[in-house]
């Protein structure tokens, strides 16, 4: 049905939909009228997300991909020898690599949908969507490439789109602030990494990860490179205590870009992941690496949950819960990476965590993208995020409350949602592991639920407000986007088992599974 | 509205004070105390009028009370019942007055009458029990 | 801890007139931010019957049994204070028992009011069975009342020149088997009350009225006292027969080591008070001396008598919940000529203001309730029209005060 | 895989426990209506009364009050008595097997009941909130503040339990098969050594408190506070939707002294008396049900009369303090026991 | 339990008998209007309510043959409960007015009027013949 030279080249595809569609995008736009540029671009958008489909249903069927652009057989392992080949593009997809392109390929569409609606009053689109499509691009690429530098170069365009989406609202001063913000940091961070792969490079003389996992020695450098790398990508995905720029970000960015940046940030902690199992893995002291993560995981929930609670601004109290979320990504994961190397515990408790954290990114991305699609459409109807000024909007605007409802009741992690499928695999694993653990994700997931209620309350209940008198729900599009989202939700929620056997596990075990990561790059050494 | 045997042995409570000397409602208090116990019979006094199927009223009805004593009939889900307690529902000492509306059968329509000033609380209870009959006969006449 | 769900920042929380912790109908605002309280005021005046405006067109021994309904807790207090007015005017003599028998009613008055005022206080607190404890053991008292006057709330006792009935030496035992009754609970009723942790946990520090805002809001009877005034009636101005007998003020430290003020120390001087008044019954049962009980058992002579008195008086009395004041001109006529009622919830109920400020919601009906306030002898002003263009500013009232006062001085 | 049977066995269940939540919740409200009314010296309502209430509320009127958001407000009795009953199907009644929970494997188990416990809380919340009144509101934000406040030492008890049954060596932890030894016949007094024991006792005590706050009654019932709110939450609530969120209320005490039953008394007598398989489950069933009401009138009945109201603050500081403190310390008590029995590894 | 008293006082209370009144019966019987029929037919009992005590002012009974006409009780009644019948020289009390004071009783100079101990007044109708005494 699909030619093979489409299937054979998936990767390529998935790289270069998007970018094609990025670059002629402006074209388009100025050829013809909006409704070709937005057909476009959700065409566009729609093709990145079958491709990441079709590519996750072959990496997850056939193993993993080693794809070389511009190779004459790009499936090709590269001998050992080679020295990397530091010039070609190698992108190497594993199941993990595939369940998050998965994630971003689902967010993505969703997020452009509801753009259609939520964006056209907004000036600028053109640029909108071509900023949102090298997002795409930029996380996309993240996650699949199976070279440092590519990596850090993934990085540096998702980092621009990024921090260009987040000040695209440019009526607002203090939206270009945040962009700002988000910019330098991001650099910041974008040269740790690149700091980081100099200093592997200079002793593997290799930038294919597969390759200088294979040949880690752990050196000094090497512990400074991780340290480098660790820093830069914690920071990147929001995790306390260099927490301090999602809020502003978050807030500022248009709700749909937001949505996408949560998928960015766990790009980032992808990256984390990758380069503690993949790239150092057996030479780490998997306790101390793992508590680390934990300790960074346990502050990032609690931290980010107190200080949502106090919020005003609805999109700034999302953002810290995005936060408080990550952590439980992180202490799900940096259980398993804790106990890595115990086989029994591996396998009682350690995998489960991890599935757990894994679990919990996918999720995470649905609702939280979600939710602020929700409060992207109250802002929508009403200009303001404050969430002394909102009231009484339940009265109006029912699948914008239903909407949330479900987004809220999953954050929390309350049954039947997504959520709590993926918390109660944290909180059943890590209790064995250390039952406070347990009892403080558990506690955090109430304090969150009581953010979320008040919120609740402030936005959507209550007697209608004279000035939100005429409020309307938002237009379909807006809808649509949302509902994709909410229904994955849900689905993901009442068959937990379905996703955590077809897309998790193997993503969790690819992960843990360094060596055959390098087989399959390097071939069967 | 249809009244199924189960509505008068659970007939729950809103008393409204509409401006008496207190010695009514000191009464109703103490009716609902150990020694007489009323929740024997499934009454009990509730906090809302929402909640309530019997509205005790005690009091001449002073003029601002009035128009709340309607209001709160109104709020009472159907079907309902008014207990009238008090010789201030049919007269008593006070009368004459430029500042009250009552009694309170000329704002809502009171059902039973229980005369004392005020009546000791097994009147009360009497009084409910005559409630509960009239009930009966509306229903049908259960035996 | 921050509060679970979101609020205006602050908002208005109307509590009343008709709501389960008002046995009465009153109408209070709260300004509130969050669950704590900003302001406060309220609207008294939903119980306003017009009694004094009534008792004007009548004579006073039909006003005798119109001041035992200005309020049905203090069934005596009121007629006492009103019946001594009448007795000053007219000059009339009471007979030495009478005021004893006055004394012992007002004081199982005292008595039942109290225990009355412990019951709603614990259900204000959610605290049900102690409620119904209270309220069942006030019953006994209920039952020498009603033994000795024929009603159990309203008892119609006092009559212009004395008391309607006598207690004849067989009723003795009946209230000595009461008394005896009352000093075996006493031990068990201040055990249950003062000391359980989940009443002290939500009555100590709570509501807290400093000695000198009680002396400045000029709060009297219990409120006062539990704040440290030493101040009663009885002991500072005795009527009836309490210049006889031995009456000390209850104060908090007598059984506390300090006076905070605040809503425990009212139940302690509540509480502490039903001792003292059954103290004071035995007094009375041991002094009492032989006699008529009323002056004049004719009631045309009284009529007539009440007819003829001209001339103005003050009647005070300490009812259960402080002092209580009626002002009285007779004119000649069979009805007085001005009558006026200042109850003790009038003075107390300023201190609202203060003791509410600052707590929170849930502290709402214990603090109200702690003053154990009566609007139906309190509400003596009402707007009549209810539109609020006529409100009457401090200026207004002190002309108005002054311009009547003439009148009556004409 | 789930099969047909399973499934049919599913529905069937479904129905019964339904019925039986129901019918036992309303008889449990009118036991501890008449132990409260002997408690304080009346004779109180025959047992039956919840029932009559109930049905006088089926047939009374609903009133929508003019500022509610009507969707929520109706939708939210139907949510909260409907996810009252769920939970009842994951929990063992006797030597009854949960309905649910044994088949999907791991995923029918104490903290899916935990959340569980939540969702019915979370409708009156909404509800209250839907009803548009002042003291509805501050109702819903207070029963927030209480969920908050006891889901601290629940969780503390739930792990602590978990964690030493699988110390021991249980497979399934959480199951609460597994906890009330269903499947092993062992509960987890019966693996505990002495320190573990005093460990249980106070979590036990910890979990007969946090049952009041569960289901809203003296010293926890700020959120209804009668005479502070009016009713709270309910405030604006009458007939039919008054009358679920009543059957809500008695199937969630089932559900919480039920769960108690489990964690901390599953004997079944069958397991010291021989006797054939049917009378057995007819026997631990009535069995099962006498502790359920002593569960009832030690955690909810003798405390709802013998106390005054918490402040919602001090909720909080009760609840995250004493209680979670106590809770702590009998976990660090079993964790205690655990090493001294041997047989751990971290 | 030193620190919450009232738990002992509690479970003491559970074995003790109750303090209430069965006044009119012990749970409501099945059917108030049959209960009542066959009460009046003498074949089910109703609990009596708590005793009054000597000179209890119950409803007001009243001798229309000794009274004089005077007016004296309508001088001191107040609740205006009273009404004088020009023709008959006689006087009607509304006893759902009456507050119960008893003072035309003392006022009376011939004794015609006189409180009883029935209190259960309970009335549908407050102008009912039993309400009005002549
Ligand atoms: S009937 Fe009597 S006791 Fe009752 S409110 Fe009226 S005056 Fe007071
Ligand atoms: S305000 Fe005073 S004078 Fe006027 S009627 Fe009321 S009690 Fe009488
Ligand atoms: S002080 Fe209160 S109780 Fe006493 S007579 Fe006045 S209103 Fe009644
Ligand atoms: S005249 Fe003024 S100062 Fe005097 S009592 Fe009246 S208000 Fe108070
Ligand atoms: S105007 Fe004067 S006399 Fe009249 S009610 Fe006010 S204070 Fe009393
Ligand atoms: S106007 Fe004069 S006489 Fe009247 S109360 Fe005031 S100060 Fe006294
Ligand atoms: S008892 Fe009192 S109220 Fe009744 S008729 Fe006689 S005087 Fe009037
Ligand atoms: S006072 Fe006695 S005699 Fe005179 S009219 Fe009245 S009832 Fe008759």
């Amino acid at each position: 049905m699909i030619p093979d030279i489409i299937m054979h080249n998936l990767p390529a595809f998935l790289i270069a939909v998007p970018m094609f569609a990025a670059f002629a995008t402006p074209l388009i736009g100025r050829l013809g009228n909006e409704r070709v540029r937005d057909a476009w671009v959700l065409l566009a958008m729609a093709l990145t997300a079958a491709v990441a489909v079709l590519l996750a249903a072959q990496v997850y069927s056939a193993g993993t991909l080693v794809y070389t652009f511009g190779g004459a057989s790009p499936g090709i392992p590269v001998p050992a020898d080679s020295g990397g080949i530091p010039v070609r593009i190698i992108f190497t997809i594993d199941a993990m690599s595939a369940f998050m392109a998965l994630i971003a390929g689902i967010v993505g569409f969703s997020v452009t949908a509801y753009s259609m609606a939520s964006q056209s009053r907004s000036s600028g689109r053109e640029s909108y969507y071509m900023l949102l499509l090298l997002l795409t691009v930029g996380v996309l690429g993240m996650v699949c490439t199976g070279d440092l530098f590519n990596f850090f170069v993934f990085l540096e365009i998702s980092s621009l789109a990024g921090a260009a989406l987040v000040a695209s609202r440019v009526d607002r001063g203090v939206a270009v602030e945040a962009g700002l913000k988000y910019a330098v940091l991001s650099t910041l961070g974008g040269l740790l990494v690149l700091f980081a792969v100099a200093l592997l490079y200079g002793q593997y003389g290799s930038l294919n990860m597969a390759l200088i996992a294979h040949q880690m020695q752990f050196t000094v450098l090497d512990m400074v490179a991780l340290v480098l790398l660790v820093t830069a990508l914690a920071m990147k995905c929001g995790a306390v205590p260099m927490h301090f720029w999602t809020p502003d970000a978050y807030s500022m960015a248009p709700a749909p870009v937001t949505a996408f940046l949560v998928v960015a940030s766990q790009a980032s902690l992808y990256g984390l992941f990758r380069v503690v199992f993949t790239l150092y893995n057996v030479t780490l002291n998997y306790s101390l690496v793992g508590w680390f993560i934990i300790i960074i995981g346990v502050l990032s929930m609690v931290v980010g949950v107190t200080m949502a609670l106090p919020q005003k601004d609805v999109m700034r109290l999302m953002a810290y819960h995005a936060v408080s979320q990550t952590g439980y990504m992180l202490l799900g994961v940096g259980v398993g990476l804790a106990v890595l190397g115990d086989e029994t515990l591996m396998s009682t408790f350690g995998l489960t965590a991890m599935e757990g954290g894994i679990f919990h990114i996918i999720n995470h991305a649905m609702y939280k993208g979600l939710l602020f699609l929700t409060a992207g459409a109250v802002f929508y109807r009403t200009g303001t995020r404050n969430l002394n000024q909102m009231g009484g909007l339940g009265h109006n605007m029912k699948w914008t409350m239903v909407f949330f409802i479900i987004g809220a009741l999953a954050i929390a992690g309350i049954p039947p949602f997504n959520g709590f499928a993926s918390k109660l695999m944290i909180y059943e694993s890590v209790f064995l592991f250390n039952p406070f653990l347990s009892i403080i994700a558990m506690v955090v997931s109430i304090l969150t639920l009581a953010s979320f209620v008040k919120v609740f309350h402030s936005v959507f209940m209550g007697p209608q407000l004279p000035e939100y008198q005429d409020v309307k729900e938002v237009p379909a599009y807006m809808l649509i986007g949302m509902g994709i989202l909410a229904l994955v939700v849900i689905v993901f929620g009442l068959f937990p088992q379905v996703v955590v056997d077809g897309l998790v596990a193997p993503a969790a075990s690819a992960l843990v599974d360094q060596s055959s990561y390098i087989a399959s790059v390097l071939g069967g050494i | 509205m249809k009244l199924n045997r189960a509505f008068s042995r659970s007939l729950w409570v809103f008393h409204f004070n509409s401006g008496s000397c207190n010695g009514c409602d000191i009464e109703v208090v103490a009716t609902l105390m150990p020694r007489y116990d009323p929740e024997r019979f499934g009454v009990k006094l509730v906090g809302s009028p929402k909640h309530a199927d019997v509205l005790v009223v005690t009091g001449p009805v002073t003029h601002d009370m009035g128009g709340r004593l309607r209001r709160v009939y109104e709020q009472m889900a159907d079907p309902k019942v008014v207990i009238g307690m008090g010789s201030c529902q049919s007269g008593g000492v006070f009368f004459d007055s430029y500042n009250l509306d009552g009694p309170a059968e000329e704002i809502i329509p009171v059902d039973v009458y229980v005369p004392g000033c005020p009546p000791r609380p097994e009147a009360v209870i009497y009084g409910v029990v005559k409630a509960i009959a009239k009930l009966e006969g509306l229903d049908g006449g259960v035996q | 801890m921050s509060e679970g769900a979101g609020k205006k920042a602050t908002y208005n929380l109307p509590i009343g007139p008709i709501h389960p912790a008002l046995k009465e109908p009153i109408l209070f605002t709260f300004k509130m931010d969050g669950e704590v309280i900003q302001e406060v005021d309220f609207a008294p005046g939903k119980a306003h019957r017009g009694v004094e405006w009534m008792g004007m067109r009548r004579n006073p021994v039909q006003i005798v049994h119109l001041t035992d309904r200005i309020c049905g807790i203090c069934g005596v207090s009121h007629s006492l204070a009103f019946a001594r007015t009448v007795e000053q005017i007219a000059e009339i003599e009471v007979p030495e028992r009478a005021h004893y028998v006055r004394t012992i009613i007002q004081e199982f008055e005292r008595i039942q009011s109290h225990i009355l005022w412990a019951g709603v206080a614990a259900h204000e607190l959610g605290f049900d069975t102690l409620f119904y404890l209270a309220w069942r053991v006030r019953e006994e008292s209920l039952d020498v009342i009603e033994y000795l006057t024929g009603n159990r709330v309203n008892y119609g006792i006092i009559q212009i020149g004395g008391v309607r009935r006598d207690f004849t030496s067989d009723q003795f035992p009946r209230i000595e088997a009461s008394l005896k009754y009352y000093e075996d609970l006493l031990g068990k009723l201040l055990n249950l009350f003062l000391d359980d942790k989940s009443i002290g946990l939500r009555c100590r520090q709570c509501g807290v009225l400093s000695r000198d805002d009680a002396l400045r809001l000029c709060t009297v009877g219990p409120t006062a006292r539990a704040s440290g005034l030493n101040m009663d009636v009885r002991q500072d101005s005795p009527y009836a027969a309490y210049g006889d007998l031995d009456v000390r003020a209850v104060l908090p430290d007598q059984y506390l080591s300090g006076t905070n003020g605040d809503v425990y120390d009212r139940i302690v001087v509540r509480l502490l008070e039903v001792p003292q008044s059954i103290g004071i019954i035995r007094q009375c049962l041991d002094q009492m001396p032989p006699g008529e009980v009323l002056w004049e058992t004719k009631y045309a002579k009284i009529l007539a008598t009440c007819k003829k008195a001209v001339g103005e008086a003050v009647g005070r009395v300490e009812a259960p919940r402080g002092e209580c004041l009626h002002y009285v001109r007779m004119d000649g006529n069979s009805n007085p000529h001005t009558w006026k009622v200042k109850a003790s919830t009038y003075s107390n109920q300023m201190a609202w203001l203060k003791i509410l400020q600052g707590e929170q919601i849930a502290d709402i009906p214990i603090i109200i309730a702690s003053i154990d306030p009566c609007m139906s002898c309190t509400d003596r002003v009402a707007i009549v029209r209810e539109d609020g263009t006529d409100v009457l500013t401090k200026e207004d009232l002190t002309r108005l005060s002054v311009e009547k006062t003439r009148r009556l001085m004409q | 895989m789930i099969t047909l049977i399973d499934l049919l066995m599913i529905v069937v269940g479904t129905i019964f426990v339904a019925g039986f939540g129901i019918v036992a919740g309303l008889c449990i409200f009118g036991i501890d209506r008449k132990f409260a009314a002997h408690m304080q010296a009346r004779i109180g309502p025959p047992i039956r009364q919840p029932f009559i209430d109930v049905m006088k509320l089926l047939c009374k009127d609903s009133v929508i009050p003019e500022n509610a958001v009507p969707s929520i407000f109706n939708w939210a009795p139907v949510v909260a008595l409907a996810s009252s009953i769920v939970i009842l199907l994951y929990l063992p009644l006797g030597s009854i097997m949960p309905v649910l929970g044994g088949l999907s494997g791991g995923y029918g188990d104490l903290i899916l009941v935990m959340y569980l416990l939540t969702v019915p809380a979370l409708a009156m919340v909404a509800g209250g909130f839907a009803s548009g009144s002042p003291y509805a509101t501050v109702g819903s934000q207070r029963e927030m503040v209480t969920m908050m406040a006891y889901e601290f030492p629940l969780a503390v008890v739930i792990i602590a339990i978990a964690w030493r049954l699988s110390m021991a060596g249980m497979a399934e932890p959480f199951s609460l098969a597994t906890i009330a030894g269903l499947t092993t016949g062992v509960p987890i007094w019966g693996v505990v050594g002495p320190v573990g024991i005093l460990g249980c006792i106070i979590l036990m005590v910890v979990l007969a408190w946090v049952t009041p706050a569960e289901v809203s009654r003296v010293p926890c019932d700020t959120p209804e506070a009668e005479t502070e709110l009016c009713g709270g939450l309910l405030v604006e609530y009458s007939g039919r939707n008054l009358a679920m969120f009543y059957l809500a209320q008695a199937v969630k005490t089932v559900a919480m002294a039920s769960l108690a039953v489990a964690i901390f008394l599953p004997w079944n007598i069958s397991w010291y008396v021989a006797m054939p398989a049917p009378a057995a489950v007819v026997v631990d069933f009535i069995f099962y049900l006498v502790k359920v009401v002593v569960v009832v009138f030690f955690s909810v009945s003798l405390i709802r009369v013998s106390m005054a109201r918490f402040r919602i603050n001090h909720l909080v500081t009760i609840y995250w303090g004493y209680l979670a403190g106590l809770g702590i310390i009998g976990l660090l008590l079993i964790m205690l026991d655990a090493f001294i029995k041997g047989g751990i590894v971290i | 339990m030193k620190f919450l008293p009232t738990v002992a006082e509690v479970l003491r209370q559970i074995t003790k008998t109750p303090a209430t009144n069965i006044f009119p019966a012990k749970y409501l019987p099945p059917s108030i209007t049959g209960f009542l029929r066959s009460v009046g037919e003498g074949k089910a009992s109703i609990h009596p309510p708590i005793g009054t005590p000597p000179k209890f002012r119950g409803k007001i009974t009243y001798d229309r043959d000794t009274c004089t006409g005077c007016k004296l009780c309508i001088r001191v009644c107040p609740a205006n409960a009273i009404e004088f019948l020009p023709e008959t020289k006689r006087v009607r009390i509304y006893v759902t007015q009456c507050v119960f004071c008893s003072q035309c009783n003392d006022a009376c100079p011939t004794g015609s009027l006189v409180m009883s101990d029935e209190f259960l007044l309970a009335t549908e109708d407050r102008y009912a013949e039993e309400m009005i005494v002549e």
